[in-house]
Order: C-alpha cells, then structure tokens, then sequence
C-alpha cells in the first residue's frame, strides 16, 4: 500500500529496532540523506546495514555508525579516506563487517527482490571473500554460491515520483535504488518531485510503484 | 471471515456460520464477487480465461493495479476499435489499453515481479485443487497432449494469494477440489481460496473450510467433494 | 562491434547450421518477422531455437518449423489454437521440445547475459518440469536449479536505435529483446527507425548498444 | 604480437623478436601506450587510479566506450567548474561527463555488464601479478587493514581482457609479477597482460612472454623477476 508521507520523520517512524536496512546510493550520488539523518533521529539501533559503503565524512551513514546504532554493516567498500568513524568501531570490535564484491552485492540484492534462492557465480571463486563457501564447476568456470540479501526497509532517493508510486532516477545516482527498493519488505524514497499519476512515460519508469511503500518529497 | 464484497445481495441466507445464496453463480457473478473480495490498493495478475472476466467487475475507487506477466502494470480494459494496437497486449495476446501510471519492463523483470513476491493476489482457472492448495492447471497429463505452462507455475508460486475460479464440478459431475491432484501439478499447497459457482473455499495446510455456499447447504455441498469440510472459522 | 547493415539478409547471412538462435516477442509483439522470414531465406538449419512459443500461424517461426530448419524448440508455450506446424512436427519426433515455465525461461536467459552460471528458483518444484533436477530449501521454500540458457544470435525488434546502437522499445513488444541481446554472443535489431547519436536520452536506454552488434531498418 | 600502439616513436630497438625503448616508461607514456592497445570500438572500463589516465589518451577515432560500474556507459572526461554534478559520478566517486549515446543503468544491470563478459578490456592496478595470470590487487592481507573490494573481483573475472598497469618493482626493488601471488587475490589466471614501465608481459596459462622492454635488455629484465621469461612469439 502506497502513501505519501510529509516528512521523513513519520517515514522513518516504524523501522524497528534490530531491523536490516539497506541504503541506496554510491558515494554522495543518490544517498537519502535527510532519510538517514531521521533514521538516526528516531533512534532505531542494533542495526543491519546494506550499502555499498561504510559512511563517508561526518554525516548520514557515518553518524549512523559513530552513534552505535549499526551492529553490521554489508557493504564492498568500507575503507575510505574519510570513513573514519567505520574504522574505529571496526578496529573497537563494535560493528560486525560482511565484505562482498560490490557485483555480488548487487547481484544477491537483485535475487532478494527476483525471489531467487541462491545463484553461482565466478566473481571471487579462489579468493578469501569465497573461503568457506560452495563451488561449482560451471560453464567452463568455478563459481561460488552466493545467497540473496532481503531487507525489513530500504530508503533510497529517486528524481521523481508519480501518484502510483512510479519513479524515475537521474543519472549516477540511480545505482542501487532500483534493486534495494525491490528487496525490501518497505521501501522508502525520499524524492526532489512528485507529478500526477500519468506525469511519468510509462516507457521510462525505472521502479514500477509496486516497489514502492512511502514517499516523502525533500526539498 | 468476513470480507467484504461488494453485492450482498448475494448472501441472502445463513446457516451456523455461514452464508448461502439462493442459487449456483453463473461466471460473472463469480467473477464480480472476487473483484470485491480485492483488498483496495492491491497488485493483480488476473490469468488467461474465466479470470480475465474480474476486471469487469474493479471499481475506481479500489484503486487495483493490474499486472500482466508479459510486461506491463497499469494494464486497462481491453482494447476495442482503434484503441487496437498490436504492440499492447496482455498475457493471453489480447489487445488492451493502458491506464495513466503504468509501467512497461522487459520479461525478466516483470517475472520478477511476479516470482519474487510481490503481486498480492492472482486469479488462476484450475482443472483440479487439493484441499491442501495444491494447483493442477496447466497439463491434462494426456499422453498426446502438447504440453505448454506459460506463466503458470510463476504466477501460483510467487503470488502471494492465488485465487482460484473454477466450476466445482466438471462436466461428468466429478469434484474438481480434490484429496490428491491426478493432473500434472502447477504448484504445491499455492491456493489459499477456491471460488467456484456452488461455494467459497478457503484452502491451506489444515484442509478445507467453506466460506459460503451457492444454491446449496454445507451438507449438500459435502456430498460432492471428496474431502471433510468445515465451515470458515469467522474472523 | 556494432555494424549497421542494410538487408535483413545480410544482418543473418552469418548464422551456421546448428546454432542456437534466440528470437524476441512474445504473440506478435516485438517478433522480428522480417529477420525471421530472412533466416528461412538464409537456408540455416539444425538451429536450437528459444522463444516463448513455437510459432503461430502460416508465418515468421512456424513456417521455420514446418520447413524441418529446428531440431529443437526451447519455449514456454509451444501449444496454440494455430500451432499447427509445431504440433504436427512435435507428433512426428521431428522436433524436440524442452518445455520451460516462463519466468525460468526468462530468468535462464537473463542469467546468461549476466555471467550467473545457475540459481535455485521456487517455480516449478514439484513438477513434472523439475523431475530430475537439483532441488534445495532456501528461504523457507523448495527450489530447483536451472542454469542459464546462452545463444549464438539473438533476432530482436526494437522501435529505435542511436548511432552507438542503444535500443528503446514500444510497450509490451519489449518483453524479451533485451534479456536476449544481453544473452547471444551476437545481437541483431530490426527497428523502425535509426536517429543519430544522442537522440535517445541517456535516462531511457533500454538496451546499451554493448549488447548490440547488427542493426538493420526495416520499412 | 605486432599489436599497433599510437608512439612508434617508443620503440626505438630490435632485439631478436623484441622492441626495446631506451628508458623506462614514465606513467603518461604508459597510459599512451595501453591506450594505442585498445582495439576500435571497445568497451573499456578503467580502474581507479593509475589506469584512469589512458581515457586521456583515447583517439575519438578509435570510438572506445568507457563503462563506470556505478551504473554508466559513454562516460566522459572527468567534469570541471560548472559541469560538475553531484549525480555524475564515476567509479571513483570523481565528478564526470556524459558524452552522446550515454546510458545509465542500476547497479545490477552494470555489473552484469561486467560479470556476462560484455567489457572487451578493463584495466587495473595491481600488488601483484603471478605468471599465469592470478591477480592480488585489493588488500594488503595486513592483519589491521580494513579491507574493502569494490568492483575489483568482478572486473577481474569478468572482463574479455585485464589488462594490469603497475610499476614492476616496489620501492624496495622487489618485482611485482611474481610465481605465486602472496597477496591476497582478486582473481585467478584472469591477467592478460601487464602493463609496466620495464616492459609490456603477456601473462596465460603458458606462463610469461615478453612483448616489448623499455631501457633494459631482455637478459636485464630476466634478472629482475624470478620467473623464467621469453620473447612474446610474432603473430
């Protein structure tokens, strides 16, 4: 069921304690901010978080972290030259990291919302990232298997919505809007606009509303 | 249970739990009273034949939307005159029309649609059900018969209600809600309710419960099927 | 490398004896009739072809079929009202049928374009579809392993391609150009019309032109 | 190999079947170099870093398409004063451009790109290189590293060809192309060829061929690396 949501206050208001959140975006190109600045605000904690990375700088995700309300993180790409507030709870043993292939990431994403159990794939076979896992020899390659990622509520950010929910992207910061808004359970997007139902080509939807829980324009 | 539907005028009678109208329902009324049985706002694939007839019966201000697994939501009424357009067409390769908000996508997202979860409801005809929810719809298991499954087993595995309509009996006036499917399976224990012209099942791993008869008492209902029935717990 | 090319019979003048052929369309949507009639023209035979059903009519695939140039079908829906050369084919062993659901057929062929080497799916589990294969319980489900299905040639109609050969379609004639482009190792587009590089927005590529190889316009 | 590059001018001597320049490649001249390599018409994604230097020596003639794995195909040069744009970003999280017949595309759809073997070449930095092709090139295996992969195992193993760009010697002298990879690994046996400031190797199954040397003889660069080395074969 879709609603339109005046602030991202009451978005955010029902993610639970001990959730699994994922958050789109790739560095600063289509994060959620103003989502994730309310997700710390209403103080949901013992957090799982699925981003591609582990915060950046002084905001969002990374106050998330410093705040201590993610106990772990899945993500390709923690160590940054800013992600400062990662490292020291990582080396501290205050947050638990799931290091995957980014493609992996987005791969094992993409299953939870295709209802896909389990696919193999060569990406990191003969690596520490496989240590421990399945493999198979297929297609003329070895390949891992790798498990889909399913999430209680993922935000993400889009262009623009219409009044079924239907949302389109702008360019770099579409990145993993469109398969986290699919895996999750509830999916939040915060957007810059919202037209009227039929505003939006039906040929250029990136994310039918069908994946679409809540929206909140920012501004 | 008491979900609403939207012709009452249906449920004249009533007797322990449940309700009775005064005569087996023709395929449009079946078809009317699953449309109102769709919980507004809800996400619908409404399969080739007798479930196609539903979308006759949407209101509005339900506000459904309605999938077609070859890749469209939004999807309208079907097309007439020259709304005709060969590019636009739904599962069963009718020309339809589009409704303001839909969405086009290629196959492979629009099963994933579909196998990942995430249409509430799809309406499939049936040659048999189990009282456990299990499907057989798509292959008499004839041996000369050219078997062909489409959409079939996505839709009953990956929706999360499937509804069936069917007629009870078939022809030789042979249950179609069986113990044990002997057609070829769709799907295993996918069917949570079995619409047919003479009553309402609610189907599921403790069995079969009767949510409403048509034209007959839950005794007479008895009689035809093969299984015990109960009537619906009311919730 | 992309080529534009100016016949339909060039465009299949390379596809050998034996290949697997993937052709788009779903009914009469999006079926390249054209590069279909020319493949019959061409005299190709022995030919594996995936599509979602097994011809109709006296046209396009079925006359492919009635003409003995498939050995084996790979679809989801082979029977018809207007089958009639499939049908008579199948009961004379003259042509081998792998009958697959179409959201695994779909996913196999997308699986194929992505580099997936298999995955576990709930559709189909316990069915005569799924005797004899790999089965599992993952996320509270039974699910069966199929693995990818990988073509030679793809025959795909579109409505437009650029100059980089970026491809957008017209409605429900999308439904399986673009898994297919992704999943042969050689892709030919029939489309409407060609417009010049930078004429199709960024935002609504359906098809990267990396997926495409042979472009030809067809009145 | 008598694979064209753009500088003959770097190949200034002939011995046996080898082309020797008279002093080693400084990172400009190598990134001239791979550029001159790469085959009309490909799609190439760069890694970060060293590698993202050969898009500046990219020919509009050779019609390359540079994919960024956050989701983009026809990527531009890096973006500066007013076209840079927060939503326009590469790989590396540096603003860039968009050039004609660009697309974009999510995060899954870009990496199938990549792990379906559609990139005809990427090019990588590198720790180390084995002789028969293993790369290591995303962690020190340092007990107090933070590790962090990225797309880097995807490229690897997907790509047609991985092309390495690195110095061959670590400022302690010790050659980077190694017999066994003590690094941990991003790939295996997926390096075709490494690009260095001493030399150009080919790198497979069969172990490691010399294409060109620069400033050394090839009995110089034998001794430098601890794998036995022969001149490429002329093709």
């Amino acid at each position: 069921m879709l609603n339109f949501i005046d602030t991202v206050g009451e978005a955010v208001a029902g993610i639970e304690d001990g959730s699994t959140v994922m958050i789109g975006g790739f560095g600063n190109a289509g994060q959620p901010f103003e989502l994730i600045d309310a997700l710390l605000e209403c103080g949901a904690t013992g957090l799982t978080v699925v981003n591609n990375n582990a915060g950046q700088g002084d905001q969002g995700l990374a106050l998330l972290i410093k705040e201590g309300r993610v106990k772990k993180m899945i993500c390709s790409f923690p160590r940054q030259s800013d992600s400062w507030h990662f490292d020291a709870k990582y080396r501290a043993g205050e947050v638990e990291l799931e290091l995957v292939p980014q493609g992996n990431l987005a791969e094992r994403i993409r299953a939870a919302g295709a209802g896909i159990g389990g696919f193999f794939t060569p990406t990191g076979y003969g690596t520490m990232l496989a240590e421990g896992k399945e493999t198979r020899f297929l297609d003329g390659k070895w390949q891992v298997f790798e498990t889909p990622i399913h999430a209680d509520v993922a935000l993400i950010k889009a262009l623009t919505a219409d009044g079924r929910g239907n949302l389109v992207y702008r360019k770099t910061a579409r990145n993993f809007g469109p398969i986290m808004a699919a895996a999750a359970k509830h999916t939040i997007a915060q957007v810059s606009g919202i037209v009227p139902t039929g505003g939006l080509d039906p040929e250029n939807i990136v994310t039918p509303g069908i994946y679409v829980n809540s929206i909140v324009k920012v501004a | 249970m008491s979900i609403p539907t939207n012709d009452q005028s249906l449920r004249t009678g009533n007797q322990a739990d449940l309700q009775t109208s005064g005569k087996p329902l023709g395929r449009d009324d079946l078809a009317r009273l699953v449309a109102g049985d769709i919980a507004p706002g809800s996400f619908v694939n409404l399969g080739i034949g007798q479930p196609t007839l539903v979308s006759n019966y949407l209101e509005p201000e339900q506000n459904i939307t309605l999938h077609t697994e070859n890749g469209m939501l939004g999807m309208g009424p079907e097309a007439t005159g020259e709304q005709i357009d060969g590019d636009l067409i739904n599962a069963g390769k009718i020309p339809v029309t589009e409704l303001p908000g839909a969405s086009y996508f290629h196959h492979a997202d629009s099963f994933a649609i579909m196998r990942g979860g995430h249409l509430d409801i799809c309406v499939l005809g049936a040659f048999q059900v189990s009282a456990t929810g299990d499907l057989a719809n798509w292959h008499t298991g004839a041996p000369d018969a050219i078997p062909a499954v489409g959409g079939a087993m996505d839709l009953a595995t990956g929706a999360k209600d499937v509804f069936v309509m069917m007629t009870l009996l078939t022809r030789d006036g042979v249950s179609k809600l069986v113990e044990t499917c002997t057609y070829p399976l769709t799907g295993i224990g996918c069917v949570t309710r079995v619409y047919t012209d003479k009553a309402v099942f609610l189907t599921g791993p403790d069995g079969v419960q009767v949510r409403e008869t048509f034209g007959c008492t839950l005794e007479e209902l008895q009689a035809m099927v093969p299984m015990p029935l109960r009537a619906a717990d009311p919730s």
